[in-house]
């Protein structure tokens, strides 16, 4: 069970949590939450398989994949709370199941 | 309200956690990936840090994109502000004791650590990024501890510093094309000085955008905020 | 190195400062960087298809590096098209658009900040188009989501708002399993550029997974059925210019990073049954789209629909793939001008929507009667758009729908031919319902418009141009020939 | 490059049309006239050289590896005459008909394009190029179906797309099917399908799909239903449309897919024929008692119709010589003889509003020169020498006998006598003393009645020159001959 392995393997369980956590729960923070999970499940994943070269230094292209994934990650939980804050100042509600209200307009 | 347990979500994120462990462990358990030619090249252009020189010339044009999301992002929740007039409550009223001087402590102390890790970033970890969290951090720290943006930082400024680093990469970017090169193909002679321009004016835009992300869509909300 | 040479890195930088321009410069300015840098696009996505045309595929090494190390673009045959496609659609959105929203916008629709995201979106369709790594494609995907996420909640209400909420997690769920797929393709491979990876993919290494969740992933993005939950409200309650932007381009560009990894990384069969399956799940996705489109009573959720339909023919490709080199290329021509043909039809028929929707001052289909006779400009426009939408001559519609019969029936997997046969009947059942609608003699009013008579007259001019497409088979199909898809067919026997 | 003009110069008319607009009905009408005017001339150019020999043909590439090709050869160039010359005589019936009407520039833009895909059908020298014309003609054919925009027009628009896309699609892929087997095979007389050897069980199938494609719009029963419902379009509609150009069309399909796609020999070989006359049989015993007991006059004249395309459509399935002449030729008559027919009942739905027979009394006296021209067609399309309709009707049946099948003469007799069952009722109700409103004056506007007369006496002329060159008979054997070895048995 050599390191690369725990941390690979430690990764790809975070991973999976996150992607239960994206998909059951209600209230969209917990998505926005789940959702980096998964991203920091992925990063471990990338980091851990990238730590296997024979000289052992670790291999830098995951490292900067990471990096990049990171400032992804970033974007995307930011867009993610600004629509979910804005969505609850317009709505009054912090999932997506409820229908706001009946009727519709252009 | 308690969320009860799903199955079909389960059995997805089990079925995945299956799968990915199973391949995981199937790969082989030493893999050289890219990291010699990448090592090889890095020596010729003369950056220690490997990853940094895989980030900024490798695959530059990664970073460029990057560099656009992240400014995607923040034109997309400055797109989503509710307008600035109903929102006019500041984030705060006047700091408490703690706060108020442990920024004037920390604030020049962040500045200096941005500086430092622009620099050292093309030989040890640190770069563009690190640094504009930094810068970011301290942002929103001085709007949390409630001082306000100085009279002369007007709107139009800001947008400056938030697109500054990406017309800077454009152009850098652009630079090589006109005199043979292709894109993001820095000239030998001015490698270096050309990343590091680079890098100062990407962690400012890095600094700006984190800063207002968080801002834009913190500097209103109905029941939080000031008294 | 001429400019000729540069054309790759020039059309993903053009609108990336445009996008950067907009950003900084007043609200007045923006509209027109906007029409300029789409009129720049537009003759430079010319002048690449006519390269590509004449001189073949070539690669654009970014920095010098090559492969391996640094990050390759390729412009070859589909992509030069799917180039030229977004030019034409995205300068008809542009023109559009300086009609649609008011010059002092002020706070609303996004405090003005509309040509920002758009020019961003059209940054990213481009570099997806051209990008020939497996990671860059992230990174592009990532610029798409987020552009259109911000684009579909423009308008600011709560509609629109579910709508974006709902685009934005299916749009992470698709970016964190795809990097996942990249993480497990690099640590089995060691590559990230296509080309490489088509050399050094083996049978029993854990690429095949690492690919499988890309394609899942991108499959998502595609809203291909059963994951299309999110398409129809986001693409109806988004801003008219947006919807057609969105079902015209932005489903096409995720489907074509599909194309690339199945056809082009992986040789065939590689993930056992695959092919078939997305192959399924399209036609699942032509009935169940024309289906739910049949039963939409708003006009707008009845094209987004018609889009979940459509997307299904551009997956009958994948069966046909590994059934000789001269099926695959019928199927691929076929499934490139269904590409085009629909991105032209469904721009059309989105502004059209829109533009009745505009006149009639509400979505209901029901009460859009007596529109031939009121609005004989936009209901031709509906009716020349579906006639695409039907797959009938002379349109493109048509003569993909021929190509890819002709390749199933000459690969011996006849059932797809029937399952076109049928999304034809379907498409016209959902088509003329609406059509019978507008056709009808109660005369209903209809509110005068200041709006200037581009509105109108664009659509049309993009649902006549779908209309005859059909004559363009021959240089789409020497086009999809020029494609490294094409390449590996020819060397596989 | 003229070859194209038939298709072309209709479009064109069509979208200057729709471009005048439906303020300038003067320049419209102008447009139209001339327009229709000088394709009929090219058209009949076209058919002089044809019938000299010189067959004009011209392809572009359209997709991967199939040529969009069209040529202009006797058997084409005999039904795109018929369709351009009725299409001149219909245009001066239509403004009269539709003198008050609305959304006549969306009416005579669509006429136009109706008569482009009908040239086109008529021209198209290989199956996929006549299938893509075939299909644009559905599409250009529903909006006149739906021209009233009234509920029952919609829904007879309905059921018309139902049948006319559903065999549609059966076409394509028939149609496709055929290319993979045979690649692009162009019409050749004697069939073009020597190529391909075995595979009898595919192109059965083939065959059977491209008969209900083309069976929808020759209203073959049973995909004759939309044809009664389509009725409900204005007069000009049914009479240009659904008397010549759109049922010919698919009557047409079907002599090109006998004659020369399979081949006379190789479609007896197959059995195919022979399925298809039998269904032709039915369709014209069935239809020609329907038509007895309809009340409705263009209804009854549907049903004819039915059974009439039904007589060209058994004549083309006993696969001999004089047979298929008189299917072509019959093509040709029963096109001005069912016109006639169809412009009447619009003139007295429009003169003296009336629809049914049951209200035709005293139309004789209001209306004697109408009615008069309709009687001659009655007789004509009765089979009473010397009119046109004996002189096709003879062919068939000598050709029936000629062919061995002599039960198939026995149809054709049953089925004139029918014809006289439900034409002469029509005659016997106007000349009934009726109370019709004395009001309107004698005769109804001229624009309608000249063209009524026009076409009675050519339903005559045709049937006394039926041995003259030129004349539709003569040129039926002549477009025919070839497909049997070019030799009178």
């Amino acid at each position: 069970m050599s390191t690369y392995l725990i941390y690979s393997l430690g990764g790809a369980v975070i991973f999976a949590i996150g992607l239960y956590a994206l998909l059951a729960r209600r209230h969209l923070v917990h998505k926005v939450i789940g959702a980096n999970l998964m991203g920091s499940g992925t990063f471990l994943v990338l980091i851990g398989l990238g730590n296997r070269a024979p000289g052992g230094t670790p291999d830098p292209v995951p490292q900067a994949m990471v990096l990049t994934g990171i400032v992804v990650t970033v974007a995307l939980t930011a867009l993610g709370l600004a629509i979910t804050k804005r969505y609850f100042s317009a709505t009054g509600l912090d999932d997506l199941d409820t229908d706001p209200r009946e009727g519709d307009h252009p | 309200m308690r969320d009860r347990l799903k199955i079909m979500p389960l059995l997805a994120s089990l079925a995945a956690l299956g799968i990915i462990a199973t391949t995981i462990i199937g790969l082989p358990s030493t893999a050289p990936g890219l990291s010699a030619q990448m090592n090889a090249n890095a020596e010729t252009i003369g950056i220690k840090n490997v990853v940094t020189a895989v980030l900024l010339d490798f695959r530059g044009y990664d970073t460029l994109l990057e560099i656009s999301v992240l400014m995607l992002a923040t034109v997309a929740v400055l797109s989503l502000r509710v307008p600035p007039s109903e929102s006019r409550r500041r984030l705060t009223g006047e700091s408490g004791l703690l706060l108020g001087s442990l920024t004037r402590l920390l604030a020049p102390f962040m500045i200096v650590i941005a500086g430092f890790l622009v620099w050292v970033g093309s030989s040890g970890p640190g770069g563009a990024f690190q640094a504009g969290a930094v810068l970011g951090a301290g942002g929103i720290l001085l709007a949390l501890a409630g001082y306000d943006r100085p009279a002369w930082v007007r709107q139009s400024l800001i947008r400056v510093a938030l697109t500054i680093g990406l017309l800077a990469f454009i152009a850098i970017a652009l630079l090589p094309i006109l005199n043979g090169g292709t894109l993001l193909e820095y000239p030998d002679s001015a490698r270096k000085t050309l990343l590091l321009l680079l890098e100062g004016l990407l962690t400012l835009s890095i600094g700006a955008s984190l800063a207002s992300l968080f801002l834009a869509s913190a500097s209103r909300g109905q029941d939080g905020g000031g008294r | 190195m001429t400019l000729v040479d540069h054309l790759p890195a020039l059309l993903i930088i053009a609108p990336l400062a445009g996008a950067a321009i907009t950003f900084v410069t007043e609200r007045s300015v923006d509209r027109i960087v906007a029409v300029l840098t789409s009129i720049i696009i537009t003759l430079f996505s010319g002048m690449l298809l006519y390269r590509v045309a004449s001189g073949g595929a070539f690669r654009y090494e970014i920095g010098g590096w090559g492969a391996p190390i640094g990050i390759d673009l390729v412009a070859d045959g589909p992509a030069a098209l799917f180039l030229l496609l977004t030019a034409v659609v995205g300068t008809a959105v542009t023109i559009y658009a300086t009609a649609y929203f008011p010059k002092d916008c002020g706070t609303s629709y996004g405090h003005g900040l509309f040509w920002t995201l758009w020019l961003f979106m059209w940054t990213s369709l481009n570099a997806l188009f051209l990008t020939g790594d497996v990671f860059n494609v992230y990174v592009c995907l990532e610029l798409i989501g987020i552009s259109a996420v911000a684009l579909v909640t423009l308008k600011g209400d709560a509609d629109a708002l579910r709508a974006g909420a709902r685009y934005l997690f299916a749009s992470m769920l698709a970016a964190m399993t795809y990097l996942l797929g990249v993480a497990l393709l690099y640590s089995s491979t060691g590559q990230l550029d296509m080309e490489m990876l088509r050399a050094t993919l083996t049978p029993d290494s854990g690429a095949a997974t690492g690919l499988a969740l890309m394609v899942a992933a991108l499959v998502l993005k595609t809203a291909l059925v059963p994951a299309h939950f999110w398409l129809p409200t986001a693409h109806a309650s988004a801003p008219t210019p947006v919807s057609a932007a969105l079902s015209a381009l932005v489903v096409k560009a995720s489907y074509f990073a599909i194309l690339r990894l199945m056809l082009s990384v992986m040789p065939p069969g590689f993930i056992p049954g695959a092919g078939t399956l997305l192959g399924i799940l399209g036609s699942m996705a032509i009935i169940w789209g024309s289906l739910q489109a049949m039963r939409q009573t708003r006009i707008k959720q009845w094209v987004a629909y018609s889009t979940v339909a459509q997307i299904g023919y551009l997956f009958i490709v994948f069966p046909l793939a590994d059934s000789g080199a001269d099926v695959l290329a019928a199927a691929l021509g076929g499934v490139l001008l269904h590409a085009l043909s629909h991105g032209l039809a469904k721009t059309a028929l989105f502004l059209g929507a829109g533009s009745l929707m505009d006149r009639f001052g509400h979505n209901e289909i029901a009460r859009m009667t007596g529109a031939a006779r009121t609005l004989p400009v936009l209901t031709a426009t509906v009716a020349l758009a579906g006639v695409t939408m039907m797959g009938l001559p002379p349109s493109g519609g048509f003569g993909s729908k021929w190509q890819l019969v002709s390749a199933s029936i000459g690969a011996g997997q006849w059932w797809w031919a029937l399952v076109l046969g049928l999304g034809g009947l379907l498409a016209a059942a959902y088509m003329f319902r609406v059509l019978a609608v507008l056709l009808s003699d109660t005369p209903t009013e209809v509110r005068p418009t200041h709006a200037p008579v581009r509105l109108e007259w664009l659509p049309l001019a993009l649902a006549v141009a779908a209309l005859f497409f059909v004559f363009a088979a021959p240089f789409v199909d020497s086009l999809a020939g020029i494609s490294t898809i094409m390449l590996h067919a020819g060397v596989t026997p | 490059m003229t070859v194209w003009l038939p298709i072309l110069l209709p479009t064109l008319i069509a979208i200057v049309t729709f471009v005048l607009g439906e303020a300038r009905s003067h320049a419209r009408n102008a447009v139209n006239l001339i327009g229709a005017a000088v394709s009929a001339t090219i058209v009949v150019w076209l058919a002089y050289g044809a019938y000299g020999g010189d067959v004009v043909a011209s392809t572009i590439p359209l997709l991967s590896g199939i040529d969009f090709g069209v040529h202009a050869d006797l058997t084409g160039m005999l039904f795109s005459t018929v369709a351009s010359v009725l299409w001149f005589v219909t245009l001066i019936y239509a403004i009269g008909y539709m003198d008050h009407a609305r959304d006549r520039a969306r009416f005579f833009g669509f006429f136009a394009l109706c008569i482009a895909a009908a040239n086109g059908v008529a021209l198209a020298s290989d199956p996929i190029s006549l299938f893509l014309f075939y299909e644009i003609l559905t599409l250009t054919t529903y909006p006149l179906v739906v021209h009233s925009g009234t509920a029952e027009a919609r829904a007879a628009g309905r059921k018309y797309l139902i049948y006319a896309l559903t065999g549609g699609t059966a076409l394509l892929i028939g149609v496709a099917w055929l290319t993979v087997l045979a690649g692009q095979t162009p019409f050749t007389p004697g069939g073009a399908l020597a190529g391909v050897t075995g595979q009898t069980t595919a192109l059965r199938a083939i065959f059977a799909l491209m008969v209900a494609g083309f069976g929808v719009k020759a209203a073959l029963m049973p995909l004759h239903g939309w044809l009664p419902g389509a009725m409900v379009a204005p007069a000009p509609v049914s009479s240009l449309l659904h008397a010549v150009a759109v049922v010919k069309a698919g009557v047409f399909g079907i002599i090109r897919l006998v004659n020369e796609l399979y081949g006379p020999e190789f479609a007896t070989s197959l059995g195919a024929a022979q399925v298809l006359s039998a269904l032709a049989a039915i369709s014209i015993i069935v239809a020609s008692v329907i038509a007895l007991r309809q009340d409705d006059l263009k209804k009854r004249l549907a049903y004819s119709t039915i059974a009439q395309l039904s007589y060209i459509t058994l004549g083309v399935a006993l696969c001999s010589p004089l047979a298929a002449a008189g299917a072509l030729a019959h093509l040709a008559h029963h096109a001005f003889m069912k016109i006639t027919m169809f412009f009447t009942a619009g003139s007295l739905a429009e003169t003296v509003h009336v629809k049914k027979l049951s209200q035709m009394g005293g139309v004789a006296r209001r209306m004697p020169i109408t009615m008069t021209s309709f009687a001659v067609a009655a007789f004509a399309l009765a089979g009473i020498p010397p009119l046109a309709g004996f002189a096709s009707k003879w062919m068939l049946g000598a050709g029936a006998v000629e062919s061995g099948s002599t039960w198939a003469l026995i149809v054709y007799v049953a089925a004139g006598a029918l014809a006289m069952g439900y034409m002469v009722p029509i005659l016997f109700a106007s000349l009934r003393k009726g109370d019709l409103d004395a009001t309107g004056g004698l005769e109804s506007d001229p624009r309608m009645l000249w063209p009524i007369v026009f076409v009675a006496v050519v339903s005559i002329v045709m049937g006394l020159a039926a041995g003259v060159p030129g004349s539709p008979a003569h040129w039926a054997m002549s477009a025919v001959l070839p497909s049997f070895g070019g030799v009178m048995p």
